[in-house]
């Protein structure tokens, strides 16, 4: 039994404490004990315990598994070995209960009896376990229906918000098509094939439930093409119960495009000047709705800043339509892939490629039209690539 | 014997009923009150999803008395959010109430949702990782339970995301956050020249350093590091264990401000850097929570309704941002790396 | 025997008696009509203010001629603007109407005040330098003759500032106009290798290309090109001239738009690419003077009151620029250079 | 007698014409007439011609003529050699009509009589002279009153906008600040002796007519530190008048710090909020004044695109009293210098200087406090280089 003052100090105040959570696992698990007694250790030492990296998995798979081994074995000899299991959550972290029990029930056997719900990246976490017991866990998550998700440099696995299944603003369905894209490039997720790590996230409209453009090098972001919907009997109520529709409403419009008319009781909308940036629509959804020409946005190179800095995705498809097969997506996905794989150096991401040769070059790599859409100005430097076949030759 | 491939589960399984039969076709959304949710459907069905926070690093205890709370209130069917809250999606408006005093007796909060604090996003720290430059669950912990009432009212001008990395690899999505707690290294990483040539590829190593500052070292058969050009970002550390860049006198963290992700208003932004440093103080890094709290007090008090901290700051200026925090502005705020030139004021337009 | 560094001479010999009388009193102005500006003083002083449009280059007839008009109508003072306009400080009310009747009489123009185009601000060309691209006094002449209406006239939405330079060096200010006209060269230097050696030092040589496309050629003793990286800025050419650049077939115009350099309202800007290229069609470049005029017809026709080139696209949006113009958005507009990032477009938000 | 067809074409349309000045030159002047038929030669041929470069010059002085050659003197021997001199301009580019005079004397005898009123960077230019002329044109010209002005990697000629002696907005003496550091620093303008040019700017406030942000590497810009100041007479003025100032005062301004108070007829500032743009003073220039507590910003590294892109001077002082004998800002320029020499590399201009090491680097190099004022906003990565004293040794 480990004494654990420092932490103890956590199981206090309102918040869920995770440190409750592991006492509980600590209290049938003998890892999930030592786990314990190492991380006070570093609240004394004020550092991590674990050695750098370790490589291991399971059968036919290159990724899934992190592979982690303490510092201080002697002391803690069941967390000696501590490998985490990343495991493909359903799309939107949407569960029945029989599938969330299966689960405890392998890890109860299997590890630490200790999960993130969820990564960062989307993934069940399952904390730690030695690394005898990965495969066998793998063979009964699988039973169960679950496979890895992604790690190392492969595609990491796809996530995406709650979708058309619970939310009145998807502009696709976001949750197949992860769904999709999931099942399309499994062999892309488990075998670690390329530069460096690749990730999509999913959103279904540009409210951008899951950070997709902060987070992912390929970002699919719900939107539409004509005018949002306006039900001016509902703009009315909301009138009536005191909303104030200019302040809340038309003045954050970034675009003004917005102008309430008080006598009428109407909102009016220059539909042209609409960058269906979602804020009016956010504040009155009883009124106000996406269009009905939908599809999604797609941008690439978000990551976060190692190396090269920190990049928000780019704008590289302006609108295309999101419909099974999601042929067209796909397309461009591989091209993308084909020409990063050619280019990329190793550890750089395809953000980082793009940043070095240019964005023209990708754009004629992978035969997408320029538009004004990509960029927020053009170029200041007329430092322009001519193309051996837009000068006369001598 | 397994299956390889065979990827996740359908989440059409995932569904209880009443999402199957009003899939698309949710018409609106009301907050019931903080973290009630009800989306009512075209058809007229109502859904009420109930929003609770959870450490995210839990046992399969836990999972287990949701599982049983989800299979007495909603038919066995719940999901997580992308901040790693756990929502009962419940198709019985009856089952709304009994629900949420089940919660209140289990001392799980409920809310999150509206202007309000939510889950806060984050990482390893000491629990896993091998990079740290502090603890991830620990600080997360100290944050919510000091902030605890903005998660469960929506007091606040705007939605308040705050989230936290424990190294600059911000696995914690920390770079686009409206508050971000980033773990940071400070001091250059300590060459061990014996093991280094077994255990790393030498061009590699130095090919990780955003700034050039590694440079072989031919007598020794390792690598030097120009202290100089170093600034502590630990990519020479993941690509080669001889390169320790843990420090625990120095590591501590650095709090950054006004990031944002949706495309509401304005466009995504990058969170900014507000204060350099504040050291590690487990249990409950006092200092870290007093600077949050401080932060988000200003903002309240000043932004108006509906101002993410970002755009209050845009508005006010972070002249006026460091004046009302009372944060000390300080070369270490100006950029100079990559993308700097951009952030310099060209402009005698400012204000005092 | 000459004197050195005796410097200037003291503006204040150069100043007028109602100057001298009320230096740092000026109170207020108005523009009285186009190109003539009244000066009050707090002492009730009037200074008018002529402003006439010059060729900047000019011969000393002009000169002598412009000096006859200040001995006549402004007891010999004048001054030159920042933009190489002539400025006759007349103190005597009943003088203004004569002068610009004299100004006409000699096809002098007056004008360039308010909400006017002003001279162009522009370079040598042809006329004397080594690298040009392009000439500068005759395109310079073909567009102010096409834009002459707006220089006489305050018919605009506001200030318009055109300028050209005749290559990349941009010695013009170009790369802050709301219209810049800009010589570019557009294929990599030809390498005189039986030169380089004996004329250029090969490091400097390398280390003058803003891309690195430059490397030893150790065989010849010279250095070659790697064509792909090459963006024909002529550096290179400048450091050494043996890699000729200019050529004549392929040389050409770009057009920048939106720039500017107050601090009013906006913080100042840099003009950014709307033409990649047109061709050199001496004399007269109508190609050019075209395009310049659909900008400002186009502009002039959309933009409210008082706002700038940059102000007006700022506020539709690049996409309707290009929309509005007529002109195509290619590849080429996208920035490839250090500082691209930031200008690429990171949110859902655009127009169609 | 050289045909030049197509020069003939600038005769004519209504912008007075530079072929006419040159044809007028050319009447009187050997050079002037070939600098014509060369001139038609470029328009035939779609480039110049003139070769490379050439250092020439004047005793003692580094700097003030740009060499040139003809690439094809046999056709034209008259521009085999055809100078350039840059002479210094008085501040603010006044002129009495005598100091013109002579300069069009000693022009008429020594060189082609044609000129540049003036260049770019602000000197008067002469130009196109013979190797010859260039020692007795100095001489003359010193003779006369007026010295040359920079070129080579040295202090350029300082210029300023018309300032207080024809303009109600000048915040300081730019005249007398330009004259002074113009005879303070005749050896860094003569001498060329660092790694490259340096350019200073000086407008007398925020309108910055002489484009000081964007093409010099030092912009000293004048400005206040209290409130502007309203007559509110005057506005009322204005608004009897017709003018729309709500629309055309207030919107546009870009901290929405004015209100117009319709029934009052009067302006309302939040001081507070102004950023001290002149917008508003450009506008009711009878009503409203910059404030009494006046001085200047300073500001760094602007440039043309030429290497390492274009840049717009930084601010690194945001106010700073300007009196003579200028000893602050003085004191600071020459410990710029010494900091540039010191570090610059060749052709390296202050900026990219200042970009490659990073601004934290020059500021303690140079002993400026950071303000928040010198950014638009902090840094978004978190690459702090702590300094030595920061960190606690092992
Ligand atoms: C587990 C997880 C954090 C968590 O607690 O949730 C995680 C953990 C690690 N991340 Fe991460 N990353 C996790 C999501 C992220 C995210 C967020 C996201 O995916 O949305 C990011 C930022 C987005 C991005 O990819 O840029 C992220 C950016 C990084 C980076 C920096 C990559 C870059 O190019 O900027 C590294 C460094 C590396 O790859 O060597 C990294 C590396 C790591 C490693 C593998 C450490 C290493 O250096 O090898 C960490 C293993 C910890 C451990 O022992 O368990 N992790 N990592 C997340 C994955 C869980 C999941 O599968 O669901
Ligand atoms: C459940 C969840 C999606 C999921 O797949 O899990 C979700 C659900 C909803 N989001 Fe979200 N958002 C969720 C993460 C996000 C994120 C991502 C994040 O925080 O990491 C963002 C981007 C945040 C950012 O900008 O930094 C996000 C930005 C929004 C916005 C835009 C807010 C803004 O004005 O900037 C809206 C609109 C609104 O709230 O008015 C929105 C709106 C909504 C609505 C109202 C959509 C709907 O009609 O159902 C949902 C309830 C919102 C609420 O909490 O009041 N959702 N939403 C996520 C809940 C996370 C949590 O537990 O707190
Ligand atoms: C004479 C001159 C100064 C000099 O030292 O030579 C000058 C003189 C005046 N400027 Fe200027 N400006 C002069 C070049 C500039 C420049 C530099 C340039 O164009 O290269 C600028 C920056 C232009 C830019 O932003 O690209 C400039 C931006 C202004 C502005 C700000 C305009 C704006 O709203 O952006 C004002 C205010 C105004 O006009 O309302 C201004 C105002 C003035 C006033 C009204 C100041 C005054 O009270 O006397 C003067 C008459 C303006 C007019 O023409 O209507 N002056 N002014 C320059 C005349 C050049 C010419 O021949 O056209
Ligand atoms: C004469 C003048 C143009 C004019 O017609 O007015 C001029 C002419 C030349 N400039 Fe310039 N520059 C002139 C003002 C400028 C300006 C504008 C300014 O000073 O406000 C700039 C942009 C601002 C800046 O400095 O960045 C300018 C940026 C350059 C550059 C690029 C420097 C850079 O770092 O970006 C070069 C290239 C170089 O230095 O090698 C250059 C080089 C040259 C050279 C010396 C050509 C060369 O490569 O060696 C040109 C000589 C032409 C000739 O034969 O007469 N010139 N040059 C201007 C000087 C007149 C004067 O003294 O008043
Ligand atoms: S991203 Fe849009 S569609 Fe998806 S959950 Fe958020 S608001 Fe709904
Ligand atoms: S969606 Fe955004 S841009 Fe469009 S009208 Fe509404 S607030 Fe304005
Ligand atoms: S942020 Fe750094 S320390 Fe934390 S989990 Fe990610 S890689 Fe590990
Ligand atoms: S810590 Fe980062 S900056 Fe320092 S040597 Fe290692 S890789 Fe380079
Ligand atoms: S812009 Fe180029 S070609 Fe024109 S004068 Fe300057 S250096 Fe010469
Ligand atoms: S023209 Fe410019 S880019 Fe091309 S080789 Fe020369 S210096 Fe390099
Ligand atoms: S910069 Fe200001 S002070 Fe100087 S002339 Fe222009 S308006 Fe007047
Ligand atoms: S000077 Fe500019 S910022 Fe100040 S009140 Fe006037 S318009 Fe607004």
């Amino acid at each position: 039994e480990h004494k654990t003052p420092l932490l103890d100090e956590l199981e206090k105040g309102p918040w869920p404490s995770f440190v409750k959570e592991m006492k509980r696992a600590a209290e049938k698990n003998e890892s999930a004990k030592d786990l314990l007694g190492q991380l006070e250790l570093s609240y004394q030492d004020k550092k991590g315990h674990w050695k750098h990296g370790g490589i291991v998995g399971v059968r036919g798979y290159g990724g899934g598994v992190i592979g982690r081994y303490s510092d201080c074995p002697e002391q803690f000899p069941n967390v000696a070995e501590f490998h985490t299991i990343r495991v493909n959550q359903p799309s939107g972290w949407y569960y029945n209960t029989k599938a969330l029990r299966k689960i405890c029930d392998i890890w109860e056997k299997r590890g630490s009896g200790l999960t993130n719900f969820h990564g960062s990246t989307g993934d069940i976490i399952l904390l730690g376990t030695k690394t005898d017991e990965l495969q066998p866990t793998f063979d009964e998550l699988s039973d169960a229906g679950f496979d890895l998700g992604g790690s190392g440099s492969d595609l990491r696995t796809p996530s995406t918000c709650a979708g058309p299944a619970r939310c009145e603003y998807a502009c696709f369905d976001n949750l197949d098509l992860c769904h999709d894209l999931t099942m399309t490039y499994q062999d892309e997720i488990h075998r670690p094939m390329w530069p460096y790590k690749f990730k999509i996230k999913i959103s279904g409209c540009p409210n951008d439930c899951v950070a997709s453009i902060a987070r992912a090098d390929l970002s699919i972001i719900g939107t539409w093409r004509d005018s949002l919907r306006i039900d001016q009997e509902e703009v009315k109520k909301y009138a009536a119960s005191g909303m104030d529709i200019k302040g809340e409403v038309c003045e954050p419009c970034p675009t003004k495009a917005l102008e309430f008319d008080e006598d009428a009781g109407e909102l009016r909308l220059k539909a042209e000047d609409c960058v269906r940036c979602m804020h009016c629509i956010n504040r009155m959804p009883k009124a106000l709705r996406p269009g009905v020409e939908r599809g999604a946005t797609i941008l690439i190179g978000g990551k976060a800043t190692i190396l090269q800095s920190a990049f928000l995705s780019w704008v590289i498809v302006p609108f295309m339509k999101m419909e099974p097969p999601y042929q067209e997506l796909k397309d461009l996905l591989e091209r993308i892939w084909e020409w990063w794989d050619e280019n990329g150096k190793t550890r750089e991401r395809i953000g980082e490629l793009i940043y070095r040769k240019g964005m023209g070059n990708f754009l004629r790599a992978v035969g997408l039209p320029a538009v004004p859409q990509m960029v927020y100005q053009p170029r200041a430097n007329p430092y322009i690539f001519w193309q051996p076949d837009e000068v006369k030759k001598k | 014997m397994s299956r390889t491939d065979i990827g996740p589960p359908d989440f059409r399984e995932m569904l209880p009923p009443v999402i199957k039969e009003n899939y698309g076709k949710w018409k609106y959304h009301e907050i019931v009150k903080p973290g009630v949710l009800k989306h009512v459907s075209e058809s007229g069905a109502e859904l009420y999803s109930v929003r609770v926070g959870s450490p995210r690093l839990v046992s399969i205890d836990f999972i287990r008395e949701i599982c049983d709370l989800a299979d007495e209130f909603c038919d066995g069917y719940l999901r997580f959010t992308s901040r790693h809250n756990v929502e009962f999606l419940v198709s019985k408006k009856e089952n709304v109430e009994p629900l949420l005093d089940a919660l209140k007796e289990k001392g799980l909060p409920v809310g999150g949702t509206g202007n309000s604090l939510s889950n806060m996003i984050h990482t390893q720290g000491w629990i896993h990782c091998h990079t740290p430059a502090t603890d991830a669950s620990g600080i997360v912990k100290a944050v919510m339970d000091d902030l605890y009432e903005h998660f469960v009212n929506m007091d606040l001008p705007a939605k308040l995301r705050i989230s936290l990395a424990c190294c600059l690899n911000m696995c914690g999505a920390v770079h686009c956050s409206d508050i971000a707690i980033l773990g940071i290294h400070r001091t250059p990483p300590r060459i061990d020249h014996e093991r280094l040539p077994k255990v790393c590829e030498i061009p590699t190593v130095i090919a990780s350093c955003p700034t050039a500052a590694i440079k072989p070292d031919p007598k020794r058969k390792s690598v030097k590091v120009n202290e100089e050009r170093c600034m502590y970002c630990g990519n020479c550390y993941t690509m080669c264990p001889a390169m320790e860049i843990i420090d625990a006198e120095n590591d501590g963290i650095a709090i950054l401000v006004g990031g944002k992700v949706s495309n509401a208003r304005t466009a995504p932004a990058f969170s900014r850097l507000a204060i350099p440093y504040l050291p590690n103080n487990p249990p409950r890094w006092p200092e870290v929570t007093e600077a949050v709290r401080n932060i988000v007090e200003v903002w309240a008090a000043n932004a108006k309704k509906g101002e993410r901290v970002g755009e209050w700051i845009q508005r006010i200026g972070w002249e006026n941002f460091f004046k009302l925090t009372g944060i000390p502005f300080t070369d270490k705020h100006i950029d100079d790396f990559i993308f700097s030139v951009p952030t310099f004021r060209t402009t005698t337009n400012f204000k005092w």
